[in-house]
Parts: structure tokens; C-alpha cells; sequence
């Protein structure tokens, strides 16, 4: 393959840095429960592990295959996890603007979490096996447009600085794509999309948004949304996701790596996203807030669209 | 069967979700006052602009509607302090939603109409039906309802007799 | 399966001109769940609601759709008329085929289809009403009222006067409030402090009152019927069980030289002072900021000569909590100063008067303090400056008012006619001197006003200029006034001794900080927002909260004082039940799908949702979720639009009922 | 009956069977995705990928309506569908891994009732099987005791040969019939020898044992540490070949709907879900757990199957990494 190789050379201190500091938080009580990222049988992959055992701290890795946002085990709806003390948790910078706006929703308290930030210069694409290198073609749509290579505000990150070349962003160019097509067409392109779902729900259950106890899109009095992976009821479920997601989304891109019919969720996301940062300034992720955008109003919001 | 509907070849659905106090309101008004507008518009009312889920007007296209009107109180007027600022931001987020999947937003209509604006409502109602008139049925949602996985498609012969037959 | 009853009226010949109602009546009786469906002339009428109460017990039927005229004009006359037959109320619901149909169309075809698709869709909506019983709330009868000028007080007497008791919190150590420091008052020229001191001595005298002064509210929770107000009782250094109000602290105080606020600082006071003479209550304070013994530790002169002791420099700020049922908001106003304003402020001064430097230009409420008989002067119109009395005097309007290059835009209203009284207690008491007026318009709309402004000029000789001053300066001891008589179009030049600004109403500074506290909404200004600009003037749409006064918009007394009663006699209206009764269109949260994200808080404009612990039987906390107090909520289901899992739900407006008319088209 | 037959008439055959209106389903994209789906032109095959969804969805529908019904006045009508329209369809390129399972459900379809809906689709589709060529790290057919050229569920199978072409054999009826119905296309078979196998690389599961050990240990603390990180979703079991859970949903409105029966996955949480709001599996490793005792213990209980094939779909899929081949490997070595 000929595509420029990104040097992820640093992530072998960054995975010996993790093992000490998961070894010490774990030995001095400061945590009951880690989660981190640790070797999965197939060449290169890697996959989430929660460990309360300082003898297993030697486990965790971090590797370009390190591509979950663990943050999703932080919430209510995923809340099998021990509950006892502090849970440590090992973060890249676009995970820990997903576990910021938990934070503004009540979701999490930042005293009960131990934040082991990882500086990361990306992460593979789902299109790409765990064993591929990192390149400029394999690196993950999100780290194209990553903002975030050096999470801050945590207790504890690695001092290794990322090279992080700039890149083409991928959403972006898609994005205008798609926004220079007429509706027709642009419409025929998520019909197309949607018709390959099969409501398996990935999307929503990695999301660390979805942490409703109950989705809207699961009731049947009322069926607001049909629940038959029939094109209706999934471009519903889709559009409905996207808006709910709207301001609060920061980008993990999630939804769209675990979907197994690769639909490119993300774009829907990142949409949103740029709408509401031309719209209200707003970019979630970067601080607690206590309204997100669509909580709040300004009376001088824009209203040109109403007669 | 329905002679007076012969004057166009498509008649339009319209959905309009409203608010009880200012919109619902001055609807009343332009009744009171014997205003004259096509008779196309459904009207649904809420105690608020505020109430309106995006997921209604979804569902309102999806139900078959060729144009969805929302309206309510003017800023400032919101009987409920602030429901319409809030409605104004979510509608302001969701129709950017709509129009990336593909919907033509000269569907969907957002008006202030107060109780005191009759001729507002009638210029509104009859705009938008006059609009989404010209651009005929909003089909995409339409198509959508009607189709099926492949794989739990059954012979329809009598069907595929008659679309032969067009 | 349900069994609904649909009438369709004819409304005489409003409805069925245009609708065929017998065709609606008989496509709607085929719609699934309809047991019974006919037309008939006047469903409103006496023989129409007997009708529909027979057919609900003859047809046993379940629910009700009356297809009429617009459910603001009937409703409630056809819920009350089902509720009589034995129904609950809200199991009946009206579609509009008069105002949204046969009134405005003319085509029997289409207005019939319209009709018949109209009474489809609430047929589907109310197969999902549920039975919602009547909310009621039990009501404590006591009021608060803050603020204690003249608004405050008439509330307050009136509130007690019918039997209920009242706490009034003042932030001064009186009562009294601004219109204690007037002179006199228009259009009468009555002495201000002769009808306004009995009041406040029957405040002070009032079994029923009990009075917080020199204290601010802290803190405000509940709701209608239910509120818990912590007040702030500062500390007065003066205790005032036992002080007699005998005064000889205040006589042997050696700081004699602070300037007065109450006098607008032109007469001086003690650190350990009352305000005016007449201060309810008679028991002075001390003004630590400038007292010796607070300042240096020694002195303590006012301990030493207070023969009960009351004298106490140890005391701390209190806070009291009280429970009471309603609110009554009057804290007043304050005067906009011409001075220099903060950068970026949306308020701006008069750098061409000056910014507020030149000692004989004041503004009329120090105008007032120098007429008055109890003032500074004694009485005596004289400068600030030397003392010397003014000869020329020229008072200038809407200072600030009316003008929105200075970010005020809205007309301060008392000015034009105090302006007037101020002509003419100059004129009263400087007989060899001459008042000029600088206006744009006079308003004096209002019993007896405009023959008192015409007073002014026909009989106590004020010159009144149409026009607007450019600039002001000192020219050795005189003040020169350029201005221009648009009347006759030419500029005006006048070497005044002194000048009189008519200055703009304000709200008390922090009036928004109080209302953040109390939960209810105000204006760009911070002046407080009433429910309703024409039919609930005197309500907030925070649930039991009232306004009276100049918090709300500039008044004059009478207006302010009718205001108070008005508020008064909501405030009776709240409490002459025991327990309140509302329409039980409120949210509620299904606690077992909530997460607690608490967007229903951030959205509600009520502060309605409040947080609620989940717990098992051992006691473990489960989770926290949002409950909605169903005393605050006002029905608008703002939170049920923002719940991501829909686990609010506002009643009679619920997502069922609405997918329901959605799946009727 | 073995038969060869060239790329080119195979092409030719499936467009002569789309035109005479049967349905021809086999791998083609979909936006980007190689899936099972009808083909309008024999041009899109795509032979060289492993679709992401199973070949299942032909006799076993993602969903389907299973009823209408109407209501008028205080009158309901109710109106079945009539599985004799379901359509004539051949399913052509079907990965061992995939045709290896249609036995396996038949087994559980046909049992003590007998599920119309999926028999009469079953009865109407013809399997045309193919030897696979492709295997990644996920792959593990062989590992339950299936393989590559593994011809169990096919009608005709197909096996890539060196040169071009496919060396053709009918195991059914169906099969025979499809080479006898179009004979012209099918030559003789010859000598050419097949394209190398694909060659999963995880060694044999010895499933007695696993089963053994399923057996003893319903509850067991290592299901915590396999699931803990399960979130929930149904992706494993939605491209799975052998799952074949299903749910039952009314929708539509007051006036007139459908009964529809949809996928569902035992990865969900309202799976097993109680109208009480009780529910038996009340957490992840709950669910996850069902998942391995019904693929290894309780369908082998009935049916003396094992209910997975080895297709590594859901270890490809899952959004954290669970992996069914080496949870498997780990229990078999347990009992040693």
C-alpha cells in the first residue's frame, strides 16, 4: 500500500505508561474498576476489558485497534459494571468530550472517575483489519478532523506528544458533497443507506448518548417510530437518532464504526454539528455546560426561516 | 364523486401543528371574520409551540402529508414564557436535518401567527398549499411506507396486472 | 373496544350551510369505536346538552366528540355538560368545523370532507384521553409582601385587613419608600408624608403584619400555596425589643456629617441614625461603614448613653425562614442618574449635561427633598451649592425617558406631571422667580391631571418650552441652558441658578437578581413581566406570585395604589379556598424509563421539575429522576418535546393522543 | 450428477431464470456493502466477498407480514397472508458457512409446529452452494467440524476451478432439476483441478466437551468476564446464518395495520422482556449467555446440532470485540 504511514510509534510507551499508572491506582485504592483496552485474539485487534485486579494491569495496551470510546461503559444503561469506589477509565481526547457532556447531563461525576487521557494521532478505520498499519487510507474518518489529539483535564495522561499530520478531512468533504446535490438526489443516496439497515441497534448501544433507559424507538403506545427494519421505520429510526443526538454528539463516530451494513452515521452527526456551530456557536464536547444548545435559547436567535 | 376538487389535479395535504393561544387562535379569527382559504389544511393543536416533537412532523409526512405548517405565538408572546424560543431552536436544528436526508424544505413552513393575525393565517395557509400545490405529492416518505425488505416481498399479481396496465 | 358518541351540530345555519352534517354524522358513525352519531340544530342550547346527557346514559357511551364551533368558545360548556351525565370531563373533546371549516369555505363538497375528516381525527384523539382527575394543592394563608413603600403597605393592610396574615420585608431600616420623600403630591398638593405616615404607623400597629425591615429575601422555594422564603434580617446593631426610640444615641453620635440618602445625601446624618423622622419603625441603626467604634474599635458613645441597652455591636445577620402562600412583589423603582455609565453598558449618561457635575443641577426627587416641609431646607428652595435661593429655575423632561440613544426607551410617565407640581411649589414658594420647562410633549392623561398642568402655566406662571436642551454648563455661578423651541423655531439660551431634571424610572438595582430567586421572568429593562399585558396585569405567570407598583412599569400613586389592592385581592381570591384547584393539564414523569438528564429542567420556564430519589425497600438509592410539581407546572409541554425518552408526558396533550390524529389523516 | 459449467454460462443462467421471472438472489453490493439481494443482472454478482449478512433472510425474512387486519364501526376483519405467493427463488453463490445452517433450521421450524412461512419459502428456494476461496483470522468453520467445500444445504454446489468455470454437482432434486431445465448451459465435468481452498486457521473444537461443560455450568462466574462488556446490540445474531429468533409486532393505526414477525436477538434487553417488567435475563452476561448455551448445549439437546457454522460474521461485527470462536476454545479446554 502506497499511502503515507502515520508514526504510532509513541503508543508503545503510551501502553507501558498506562500499565504503570493503571498498576499504581489500583494497588493504592484510588480505583476499584478499570477499563482499558486490551489484546483480542485476532492479528492486531484489540478490544475493551475491565479489570479490578492490579495483576492484570499489565493487560492494558493502546494501538491504533484501541478504537472504542470506552465512555459508553460509564452509563446507566450499560450499567452492569461493579459499582464500588472510583472507576478509572482510559480515554482518547474525542471519548472524553462524550464523557464531558455526560457530565452536564448528570450522567457521570467527574469525582467518581479516575481519567487516564491517551495522546493519540488516530486510530483505524473500521473498513480496515486490526492488523493493518496506520496510514493516511486506513486512519479513521474522525481523526481526519480530530481537534482533540491531547485530551485534557484528566488525572493522569502520558507525556509523549503525537506527530499528527494534517489531513484531508473526510466529513467535511462528504458533507459538502452531499449538501450540493439537489434533495432528490440526496435523498436517493440515504434511501439507499437506509435500506441496508437491519436494526440491530449497534449504533444506539455504543453510543454513550443513547443512555436512555427506555428508547423512544423501543415503545409501541405510542409507536412514534416503527420498529420493523422495513426503509420507513429505519430512515425514521436514523433521522430520530440524529436529532436527538444534535448538540450533544461530539463525534466518536461510534455509531457508524460498529454499524455492521457500513451506513455512514457519523455524517449525520457531523451535519448536526456544523449546523449548530454556525447556528449558536455551540461545539460540544470541550466544556461541562449547563444547557446544552438545544436546553437554552437566545432571543435574537435566528429566525429567518419562520414567516 | 368530489366534482369541485375537478378545478385541480392534485390536492395537497396539509398538516399545520399550532398553538392554542396565539395560532389556533387567530385560525379562529379569520373563521370569525368569514376569511376564505383552501380548504387542503389539517389543523392540530398544542398548548404550545413548545410541545411539538420533531418526531410529529415525521410523522405527519410519513402519514402522507404533502406540506406540514408550524406556527405559533410571536417571540415575546409565548403564553408559556419561552416555549416558542425553544420550539424555534429545535425546528431551527431539525429542518437541517430534513433537508441533508433529502426533503424539499419549501414542504415544511414555520410561522408566528397571532390571535389578532386572521389574514396571517389565511396568507399562510394559502401560500403553502398553493406551493407544495405546484410541486405536486410529496412522494419520497410515501414510496417508503409501501416498501418491503426484499426478502419479505410476496407475488402481488393482481398489483404488477395493474401497473402493467398503466 | 371504545364507545364514543359524536355530535355534529348545525349551529342553526352557521354550520350546515356549508357542511353536510346529516353525511359527516353517518361517515363518522363507520369510523371504528363509534357507537353513536348524529346532527342536531344547536348542541349549546338547553335541549342540546340534555341530549348529549341522555345519549351518554341511554347509549353508555364512553367518550364524546362534539363537532361545533372552536373549543375556546365551548368547551367548557360541553365538558361540564358530560361531567353532569357522569363522565370525566376531559373524556370529551369539540372539533372545530365552524371557525376551521364552514366560516371559511365555501364549497358544500370540500367543507363536508374537511368537516368529516376534522371530527375523524379527534374521534381517534379522544379514544386516548384518559380520566384525569382535578388537581388540588392545599394553600398556606399567610402572604409575603416584598417591599414597603406605598405599594407594599396598601397590600399588606389589605391582605391583613381581611383576616390573613402577612410578612412585609423591607430592605431600608423604614417603611416607606419613595413616596415618604416626597413633598407634595399632584394633582392635590397634598403633603405626602400627612397621608403616608398613617399607613405606615398602621403597618407598624398591625396585628396581623409582621414586619421585616433592614432585611432582604435570600432565598425563595415551593410553589403556589406552598412557598418557603428565607429572609436575611441584617444586622441593625440595635436591638430592637428594647429600644424605646428615645434618640439620645443619635444626639451624642459624634459623626454628624454623612451625607443622608433618604434627604438624596443634600442633609447629613449620624452613623447611628433613622432615616427621617417619622421612620417605621422608630428604631435607629447603625451604619457600620461609618461608625467609629465599628471603623477604629473605639467610641461606642450610643452604648455608653442607651439607657435600656439596646445597643448591641455584637449582633449578626439572621435568617429567618417563613412558610407563606403567595407573594406580592412591590419593589418600586429608582432613579436613572445622569452620570457616567459603566463600559458597555446598554444605558448610557449625558456627557453634554455634564455627566451629573454640576452642583446645582438635580434631579426632582432632591427637588422634593428641598420643598419639603421635613426636608434638608426645612423647606427652603435654595442650591446646594451656596445656599442661595434660585431665581431663574429650569426643569427639564424626560431625562433619560423617551430617549433611545441613551437605551431607555419607554416613557417614565409620572414626570410631565410632577414637573408641573414642581412649577408650582417654586413658584408657592419663590414669588420673584421664574420656571422654565423644557418638554417634547405633555402626558397627562388622568383625573384632574391635565387641568393641573394647565395650572401650571396659567396660574403659576411657568414658561413651558417645546423642545429639547442641546447642552448645559456652568458659567461662574450661573448654569447656561441651550436649547431650542421647536414652536417657534429658534434656539434658546437661559442663565439658570439652578436646574431640575425629570429623570427616568428605573427598577431597584439587583430587581433581576430577585426575580431569578423568585422564578419569574422581567423585561430588557429588569422591570417584571406580568402573565398577561391586558387581562393579567397583575399576576406573574409564575403561579402565586403578584405585582404591584413601579417594579412592574412606571406608575404614579394612584396607579400604584390600585395595583396593590388589585394584587390584595388575588392574593384573598388564592386563600379563600382551603385547598386550590387547577385543570390537570400538567406533566408528569414516568419515573421508571427516566434517567434523570434533567433536560426538562433546563427547558421548563417554570422551575417545575425537581429532582426525586428513587429508593428500594432496604432504603439503597436507586436512582434520581425529575418529578414535576403539579402546583407550578403550567401545562405548556415544553419537556415533553425535549425528554429524549419521552418519560415526561403532558396530560391530555400526550404523545398517544397526538399519533392518534397524525394516524386519523 | 456432476456437471461443469463456464463463468459465462452461469451468467447466462441466472439472466434466463430473472427474465423467466424467478427470483435470482446472490452476493452484490449495496451502497458499498456486498450483501444477499435479488439481482436484475447476472452483472452484479459479486463472487469474491463474503456477503455481511447471512443467506438466511431467503427462507427466514428480515421481516414479514404475517396478517392484515381492518376495523370499521365495532366490527375488526382480519386477513391472512397466503404463503403460496411467496416467490420462486434461486439462491446462488451461497458460502458453505451459510448453506451448512439451512439444515440446522429447518430441524427447528419443522418441529412440533410447523412453521408454514418458512417451510413454504424453503420449499420454493433452490440453494446453489460455493466452494469457498476467501477466509480471514475471523473464520473458524472447520473448527466446528464443517469445512469449506462442505456441500450439507446445497442443491448444486459450485467449485471454483483453476482455468475458469465451476465443477457443478447436484445433491437434491432442486439441483438436478435447475441442470436438467437448462442443460444446454451444464458440460461435462473435466479434469481442471479446484481453486485452492480457503484454510481457516483455528484448530477443532472438541464440542462434546464444550457441551460437557455447558451442561454443569449455568451459573458460572466466567459468563461475567466473557459478556461484562457486551453493550447489547443484535449484530451478532442478525448476520448469524443459524440464529433465528423472531418477535411478533402489530403496527399500524386505529383504522388498519399488520402483524409483522421481525429478527430479534437475544442481545437485546427487551429480549425475554416480561409484560410484568420482570425479566429472567436481567443482565448482559444473562443474554450473552443464551447465546452460547443455544448455539452449543440446548439446540444440540434437541436437535443433536450444533447451531453455529464457523462464518466469524459476529466476531467480524461486534462492536467490542467479543469473539464466540475463542469463548468456545476456552470452554473445551476447561474440562482438560
Amino acid at each position: 500500500m502506497t499511502s503515507t504511514l502515520i508514526d504510532t510509534t509513541i503508543y508503545a510507551a503510551i501502553s507501558e505508561a498506562i500499565q504503570q499508572e493503571a498498576k499504581r491506582i489500583l494497588t493504592d485504592g484510588q480505583v476499584s474498576t478499570i477499563v482499558g483496552y486490551a489484546a483480542a485474539r485476532r492479528k492486531g485487534s484489540a478490544q475493551p476489558m475491565i479489570i479490578t485486579d492490579a495483576a492484570d494491569a499489565d493487560k492494558l495496551i493502546f494501538t491504533p485497534a484501541c478504537v472504542n470510546d470506552l465512555v459508553v461503559y460509564l452509563t446507566k444503561a450499560k450499567k452492569d459494571i461493579p459499582k464500588k469506589g472510583k472507576i478509572g477509565i482510559v480515554v482518547k481526547g474525542c471519548d472524553l468530550k462524550a464523557l464531558t457532556g455526560l457530565i452536564g447531563e448528570s450522567q457521570l461525576k467527574r469525582e467518581e472517575l479516575y481519567l487516564i487521557g491517551v495522546p493519540c494521532a488516530g486510530v483505524l478505520a473500521s473498513t480496515f483489519a486490526p492488523s493493518q498499519d496506520l496510514t493516511e487510507e486506513s486512519i479513521a474518518p474522525k481523526c481526519t478532523e480530530c481537534d482533540a489529539h491531547l485530551p485534557t483535564g484528566c488525572d493522569f495522561v502520558p507525556t509523549e506528544t503525537p506527530l499528527t499530520p494534517e489531513l484531508e478531512k473526510k466529513y467535511a468533504v462528504e458533507i459538502a458533497r452531499l449538501e450540493a446535490l439537489t434533495p432528490a438526489e440526496r435523498w436517493a443516496y440515504w434511501k439507499e443507506q437506509f435500506s441496508k439497515c437491519i436494526k440491530c441497534y449497534a449504533c444506539r448501544q455504543v453510543c454513550p448518548f443513547c443512555f436512555c433507559e427506555q428508547c423512544l424507538c423501543d415503545r409501541n403506545k405510542p409507536q412514534m417510530v416503527e420498529t420493523t427494519p422495513r426503509p420507513a421505520g429505519n430512515t425514521a429510526w436514523h433521522i430520530v437518532r440524529a436529532m436527538h443526538l444534535a448538540g450533544r454528539c461530539a463525534g466518536c463516530a461510534e455509531c457508524e464504526r460498529v454499524c455492521p451494513m457500513d451506513i455512514p452515521l457519523n455524517l449525520l452527526n457531523r451535519k448536526m454539528a456544523k449546523e449548530l456551530k454556525e447556528l449558536y456557536d455551540h461545539e460540544a464536547g470541550f466544556e461541562v455546560l449547563e444547557k446544552g444548545p438545544l436546553t437554552m435559547f437566545n432571543e435574537k436567535d435566528d429566525q429567518s426561516f419562520i414567516k | 364523486m368530489h366534482p369541485a376538487k375537478q378545478k385541480h389535479t392534485f390536492e395537497p395535504k396539509i398538516i399545520a401543528f399550532v398553538c392554542t393561544w396565539c395560532t389556533y387562535a387567530g385560525a379562529d379569527l379569520a373563521g370569525t371574520s368569514r376569511m376564505q382559504y383552501p380548504s387542503n389544511v389539517r389543523v392540530l393543536k398544542f398548548p404550545c409551540t413548545g410541545r411539538i416533537d420533531p418526531v410529529f412532523i415525521l410523522k405527519a409526512f410519513q402519514q402522507g402529508a404533502d406540506g406540514v405548517l408550524v406556527s405559533g405565538c410571536h417571540p415575546g408572546d409565548c403564553h408559556y414564557i419561552a416555549g416558542n424560543f425553544h420550539a424555534r431552536r429545535r425546528f431551527a436544528v431539525f429542518r437541517k436535518l430534513l433537508e441533508f436526508v433529502g426533503v424539499d424544505l419549501n414542504r415544511l413552513q414555520f410561522s408566528w401567527v397571532s390571535a389578532a393575525e386572521g389574514g396571517k393565517w389565511v396568507e399562510v395557509v394559502t401560500d403553502l398549499t398553493e406551493k407544495v400545490r405546484n410541486m405536486g405529492p410529496m412522494t419520497e416518505f410515501k414510496e417508503l411506507a409501501t416498501e418491503e425488505q426484499w426478502s419479505g416481498a410476496i407475488n402481488t399479481p393482481e398489483l404488477k396486472e395493474a401497473f402493467n396496465a398503466i | 373496544m371504545s364507545r364514543i358518541g359524536v355530535f355534529i351540530c348545525h349551529c342553526g345555519e352557521n354550520i350546515s350551510r356549508t357542511v353536510d352534517v346529516e353525511r359527516v354524522a353517518q361517515e363518522v358513525g363507520r369510523l371504528p369505536g363509534v357507537a353513536f352519531s348524529s346532527d342536531y340544530k344547536y348542541m349549546c342550547s338547553d335541549p342540546g346538552q340534555t341530549l348529549l346527557k341522555k345519549t351518554i346514559q341511554d347509549q353508555k357511551l364512553s367518550h364524546v366528540v362534539v363537532a361545533a364551533c372552536s373549543p375556546r368558545m365551548h368547551e367548557k360548556t360541553f365538558r361540564k355538560a358530560v361531567e353532569a351525565a357522569g363522565l370525566n370531563p376531559f373524556l370529551c373533546e369539540m372539533a372545530n368545523i365552524r371557525e376551521h371549516c364552514s366560516w371559511v369555505h365555501e364549497n358544500i363538497e370540500e367543507a363536508t370532507v374537511k368537516a368529516t375528516e376534522i371530527v375523524g381525527m379527534m374521534v381517534e384523539r379522544v379514544k386516548k384521553n384518559r380520566v384525569l382527575p382535578t388537581i388540588t394543592v392545599p394553600v398556606t394563608k399567610r402572604s409575603l409582601v416584598i417591599g414597603g413603600g406605598i405599594a407594599g403597605i396598601q397590600a399588606a393592610l389589605d391582605i391583613a385587613d381581611a383576616g390573613h396574615e402577612v410578612v412585609l420585608v423591607e430592605r431600608e431600616p423604614s417603611i416607606g419608600g419613595h413616596m415618604a420623600q416626597l413633598s407634595e403630591t399632584f394633582p392635590t398638593l397634598d403633603c405626602s408624608q400627612c397621608i403616608m405616615t398613617p399607613k405606615m404607623v398602621d403597618v407598624a400597629n398591625h396585628p396581623k403584619i409582621k414586619l421585616y425591615t433592614y432585611s432582604e429575601i435570600e432565598l425563595v422555594e415551593g410553589f403556589i400555596g406552598n412557598f418557603q422564603v428565607t429572609i436575611k434580617k441584617k444586622a441593625r446593631s440595635v436591638d430592637e425589643d428594647r429600644c424605646t426610640g428615645c434618640g439620645v444615641c443619635m444626639t451624642k453620635c459624634p459623626q454628624k456629617k454623612i451625607p443622608n440618602k433618604f434627604d438624596q445625601n443634600i442633609g447629613m446624618r449620624t452613623a447611628i441614625y433613622i432615616p427621617f423622622p417619622q421612620a417605621v419603625p422608630n428604631t435607629p441603626v447603625i451604619d457600620r461603614e461609618n461608625c467609629t467604634k465599628f471603623k477604629t474599635g473605639k467610641c461606642g458613645v450610643c452604648q455608653k448613653v442607651c439607657g435600656p441597652g439596646a445597643v448591641d455591636f455584637e449582633q449578626e445577620d439572621r435568617l429567618i425562614v417563613e412558610p407563606v402562600g403567595a407573594i406580592v412583589v412591590a419593589t418600586g423603582f429608582d432613579l436613572y442618574t445622569i452620570d457616567e455609565k459603566p463600559k458597555g453598558s446598554p444605558i448610557k449618561g449625558y456627557g453634554e449635561f455634564g455627566h451629573g457635575k454640576i452642583p446645582d443641577v438635580i434631579d426632582g426627587m432632591t427637588f422634593e427633598r428641598l420643598a419639603s416641609a421635613s426636608g434638608p431646607t426645612g423647606g427652603k428652595i435654595v442650591r446646594p451649592s451656596d445656599g442661595k435661593e434660585p431665581k431663574q429655575i429650569v426643569f427639564i423632561q424626560c431625562i433619560g425617558s423617551r430617549a433611545r440613544e441613551k437605551g431607555i426607551s419607554y416613557c417614565s410617565k409620572v414626570c410631565c406631571m410632577y414637573t408641573a407640581k414642581h412649577t408650582m411649589l417654586y413658584h408657592h414658594k419663590v414669588h420673584d422667580g421664574q420656571a422654565y420647562v423644557f418638554f417634547m410633549d405633555a402626558r397627562t392623561p388622568g383625573k384632574s391631571y391635565d387641568e393641573f398642568w394647565r395650572r401650571a402655566i396659567e396660574e403659576e406662571e411657568a414658561v413651558y418650552i417645546r423642545g429639547m436642551v442641546s447642552r448645559l454648563y456652568q458659567k461662574g455661578d450661573k448654569i447656561v441652558v441651550m436649547g431650542s423651541d421647536i414652536a417657534v423655531g429658534v434656539q434658546v439660551e437661559i442663565e439658570a441658578d439652578m436646574v431640575v431634571l425629570a429623570t427616568a424610572i428605573q427598577p431597584q438595582k439587583g430587581a433581576d437578581l430577585l426575580a431569578q430567586k423568585l422564578g419569574i421572568s422581567y423585561d430588557k429593562y429588569n422591570f417584571y413581566s406580568e402573565a398577561h399585558a391586558k387581562l393579567r396585569p397583575v399576576e406573574c405567570a409564575t403561579a402565586g406570585i403578584y405585582l404591584a407598583g413601579a417594579c412592574q412599569g412606571p406608575k404614579d400613586i394612584p396607579e400604584t395604589v390600585s395595583q396593590a389592592s388589585a394584587a390584595a385581592a388575588k392574593v384573598m381570591t388564592l386563600f379563600s379556598k382551603d385547598k386550590l384547584e387547577r385543570e390537570p393539564i400538567v406533566a408528569r414523569v414516568r419515573e421508571a424509563g427516566c434517567v434523570g438528564c434533567f433536560a426538562c429542567r433546563k427547558v421548563c420556564a417554570y422551575g417545575a421539575v425537581e429532582e426525586k430519589e428513587i429508593r428500594d425497600r432496604q432504603g439503597n438509592l436507586i436512582k434520581v429522576v425529575a418529578y414535576v410539581n403539579p402546583g407550578v407546572c403550567a401545562g405548556c409541554g415544553t419537556c415533553q418535546a425535549t425528554c429524549p425518552s419521552k418519560c415526561v408526558e403532558l396530560d391530555g396533550y400526550t404523545d398517544e393522543q397526538v399519533i392518534a390524529m397524525i394516524e386519523a389523516l | 450428477m456432476q456437471k461443469y459449467i463456464s463463468q459465462q454460462n452461469l451468467n447466462t443462467l441466472l439472466d434466463t431464470l430473472i427474465a423467466s421471472g424467478t427470483r435470482v438472489v446472490a452476493p452484490r453490493m449495496n451502497a458499498g456493502t456486498p450483501l444477499y439481494e435479488p439481482l436484475t443482472s447476472s452483472a452484479e454478482m459479486v463472487m469474491d466477498q463474503l456477503p455481511r449478512r447471512s443467506a438466511k433472510e431467503a427462507y427466514f425474512p428480515v421481516c414479514e407480514d404475517i396478517m392484515t387486519y381492518e376495523k370499521e364501526g365495532q366490527k375488526v376483519s382480519i386477513s391472512d397472508i397466503d404463503p403460496a405467493r411467496f416467490p420462486e427463488t434461486v439462491l446462488v453463490g451461497v458460502r458453505p458457512c451459510d448453506a451448512c445452517a439451512i439444515p440446522v433450521l429447518d430441524a427447528v421450524f419443522s418441529w412440533d409446529y410447523k412453521d408454514e412461512f418458512f417451510l413454504e419459502r424453503r420449499r420454493k428456494t433452490t440453494i446453489v452452494g460455493l466452494a469457498c476461496t476467501i477466509a480471514d483470522d475471523a473464520c473458524f468453520c472447520t473448527a466446528v467440524g464443517l469445512s469449506p467445500a462442505d456441500t450439507k444445504g446445497s442443491d448444486l454446489f459450485l467449485t471454483p476451478l483453476e482455468g475458469g468455470g465451476y465443477a457443478c454437482e447436484s445433491y437434491s432434486d432442486k439441483g438436478e432439476a435447475l441442470i436438467n431445465n437448462h442443460n444446454s448451459l451444464f458440460n461435462d465435468p473435466n479434469s481442471a483441478a479446484s481453486l485452492p481452498l480457503a484454510q481457516p486457521y483455528m484448530e477443532k473444537f472438541d464440542l462434546k466437551k464444550v457441551k460437557a461443560w455447558l451442561d454443569e455450568h449455568f451459573e458460572d462466574p466466567s459468563w461475567d468476564a466473557i459478556a461484562l462488556r457486551c453493550v447489547g446490540c443484535g449484530a451478532c445474531a442478525f448476520v448469524c446464518p443459524a440464529c433465528h429468533c423472531f418477535d411478533i409486532v402489530d403496527e399500524g393505526t386505529e383504522k388498519a395495520g399488520k402483524r409483522r414477525k421481525n429478527w430479534d436477538a437475544c442481545g437485546f434487553w427487551k429480549f425475554t422482556h416480561h409484560a410484568s417488567g420482570h425479566n429472567p435475563r436481567n443482565q448482559q452476561p444473562k443474554r450473552y449467555r443464551n447465546r452460547i448455551m443455544h448455539k452449543f448445549k440446548y439446540y444440540d439437546d434437541k436437535f443433536g446440532q450444533t447451531l453455529c457454522t464457523g462464518c466469524g460474521r459476529c466476531i467480524r461485527v461486534c462492536p467490542v470485540g467479543i469473539d464466540i470462536a475463542q469463548i468456545v476454545e476456552e470452554i473445551s479446554k476447561k474440562l482438560e
